[in-house]
């Protein structure tokens, strides 16, 4: 092992934590044990295509012989480099002859590893640069107050035809059917009956058949039978008690109806005449 | 000013073009530069004070400041002081840009398409001539809403108390619904036919043969010229009665 | 320009050919000043796509980006492209002017930014290869923090044993570093030589390399829904082998 090796690497060891002691080894120092072989390499100040591997891995190992003398914790890591360069070396230092079956010859393993520090330069070299460029938000700004795009959703109304007529039909049909029961409590009652034949028969002295009476209240066909049967019986009643006289000349004839005389007398129906008043 | 706009306007000479541009880039203060950019990036609008800090001393702030608003006064953002602070806007112009409009396809609701309904069968009709119908009240909305469709227009004022407004149907109408013509929407019998109607109701129960004539009957008259911005106002009331 | 040459031709037949290329500079001075206001007022870099939709479809939206990049050239704000869309930013050369401490003091990590390099330059990779190149292993911490910066995105599995995440970059990263596209990544050449991008992993060189083509290669398959919340879950172990 070259003393004079070790001491130039471990200047460099505490040109890097400055502010500590001289003579420090500091693997936390480095990003693993590439990061610490690259270290070396550069130290050599030759292109790492020309890089001397035995002598990268005398002082790799050199380096971490010292931090093991100061009891300082080395990472795994550190240690598998370690065993594979010690290997490295001693393959290197022999004959090429002796090289296992069907392994990789030292010199092909010599040469991956420089083409790995390679790369790991050129990637923090690439690195560099990229963090290099003008950031956003540190080098370069967007604009501070941007001006957001609102969205606006504009409703397009949609409708069939089938919609429009299914609702009309079915609206006005409900609205209809709530009218059609109003008949039925529509009945002509006998007190109305009276009343209404006592108004209008009551002034006629002349036989007038009961149907005339009745054609006001016919427009509609279905209030016909209560209109005929309140009308028939207020008739009834009201010949009963000598207000009206009825006429009829045969069954299913009209009937005729008259304010009674008060004499009696009076003309006679037009075609003959009562023969029986009051018969139904 | 016109610098700008000078620039655009021989857009089409190719060869002054990039000579401009680099006498352009020669006369420019570099303290333009430093406003233009302290502008654009800031969040919120600066005042004069606070980039005068960030200029040689002997810079006129004021003066740059104007200097930079005519530059940006015909383009698509300008420099605009707000509450005695400076910064960058939207040009009023374009304000159109910062809307998205998206449509959506939204289904009338089942209050609105029984009033059109009775608005295209028994047009012109009055609100309460709707409700009449309908047999229930009819909000303002669902009118409104109608309006919106641009199925719907106002027609008129009917002749009666309180003047009543008359809806009727148009022809985006007619067209939205395949229409060819008001008189294409089925009678009576027709709705029988395809079993909307029951048949069996009464005699009473007719459909009226629609219209819709845009000349006004005799019993409306025509809408005051705000007539139609209050119609279209959701806001608005706007009573029938 | 071409296009405008071929609308004079054109418009050359008709006897008011003055006006109509006055009308037309008229045109393409506002077409200009809608492309300003769209990228002025926009959050994050427009597409060519997205800002077509608001001019005339005659318009020729590279051609008049273009012109507008020219203009804002010598300014403290310019037009740049990033992850093939465009946006304002402030003139790099202003950066003394506008350097936003707190964003220095969020600095990444040496392992993190050689981390961000290796997926950046050799993606789409996995963690055992960052490993690799760098030769030691990575916590698992570091990609987390690089997922957090929005840079670097789980893209899916690498079809090998152990179904091993692949990682690879994202617009947010081009927006950030200004780049274009990925072949505008600095120093790719220099990495090519060192053996580190060499295409070996598509094996086929009509495939730029490295790619954040989101499409996943042949060697990738996707992530299973579950995977993105791993990802950027610290806790969450999640091993690669």
């Amino acid at each position: 092992m070259n003393a004079e090796m070790t001491d130039v690497e471990f200047e460099s060891v505490a040109e890097r934590a400055s502010d500590e002691p001289a003579l420090v080894v500091d693997v936390e120092g480095f990003e693993g044990p590439l990061d610490l072989l690259l270290t070396l390499a550069r130290q050599q100040k030759v292109d790492l295509t020309k890089i001397s591997i035995l002598a990268l891995a005398d002082q790799y190992l050199s380096f971490i012989e010292a931090a093991r003398k100061m009891r300082l914790e080395i990472a795994a890591d550190y240690l598998v480099m370690a065993a594979w360069l010690a290997y490295l070396k001693s393959r290197l230092l022999l004959p090429e002859q002796h090289a296992p079956e069907g392994g990789a010859s030292a010199e092909d393993m010599a040469n991956a590893l420089a083409g790995r520090l390679r790369r790991l330069e050129a990637i923090r070299q690439a690195a560099e640069q990229l963090m290099g460029r003008p950031q956003l938000g540190r080098d370069v700004f967007a604009r501070g107050l941007p001006e957001p795009i609102e969205e606006i959703k504009k409703p397009e109304w949609t409708a069939t035809l089938y919609d429009l007529l299914s609702a009309y039909a079915t609206r006005r049909q409900t609205k209809a059917r709530s009218f059609v029961r109003l008949p039925t409590r529509n009945v002509w009652s006998l007190a109305e009956a009276r009343e209404t034949l006592e108004r209008m028969v009551g002034q006629s002295f002349d036989w007038s058949p009961l149907d005339q009476y009745l054609i006001k209240y016919l427009v509609e066909p279905a209030m016909i039978p209560t209109v005929l049967a309140s009308t028939f019986a207020a008739v009834l009643e009201l010949v009963r008690e000598g207000h009206m006289e009825a006429n009829q000349q045969g069954s299913f004839a009209p009937l005729y109806l008259r304010r009674k005389q008060p004499t009696g007398g009076g003309d006679p129906l037009p075609s003959g005449p009562p023969a029986a008043a009051g018969n139904a | 000013m016109a610098k700008f706009a000078e620039m655009r306007v021989i857009i089409g000479d190719k060869d002054k073009d990039e000579e401009d541009v680099v006498a352009e880039r020669a006369d420019r203060a570099e303290e333009l530069r430093i406003l233009e950019a302290l502008l654009f990036a800031a969040e919120a609008p600066l005042d004069e004070k606070d980039m005068a800090k960030r200029l040689p001393a002997s810079a006129d702030v004021r003066a740059l400041l104007e200097q930079l608003q005519k530059e940006y006064e015909p383009r698509g953002v300008n420099l605009v002081r707000v509450g005695g602070k400076w910064t960058m806007r939207t040009a009023s112009d374009l304000a159109w840009l910062l809307t998205n409009e998206s449509v959506v396809s939204r289904k009338l609701s089942r209050a609105a398409i029984e009033t059109l309904a009775i608005v295209a069968y028994h047009q012109p009709v009055t609100r309460a001539e709707v409700e009449e119908i309908r047999g229930v009240s009819t909000s303002k909305g669902t009118l409104d809403v109608l309006l919106e469709t641009g199925w719907v227009r106002l027609r008129g004022r009917r002749k009666a108390p309180g003047r009543p407004v008359t809806y009727g149907t148009n022809d985006v109408f007619l067209a939205h619904f395949g229409l060819d013509a008001l008189t294409d929407l089925p009678g009576l019998d027709e709705l029988k036919g395809a079993g909307l109607v029951d048949g069996s109701l009464s005699g009473d129960f007719s459909v009226p043969v629609p219209s819709d004539d845009p000349a006004l009957r005799e019993d409306e008259e025509p809408l005051e010229p705000d007539d139609l911005d209050l119609g279209l106002a959701p806001a608005a009331e706007h009573r029938e009665e």
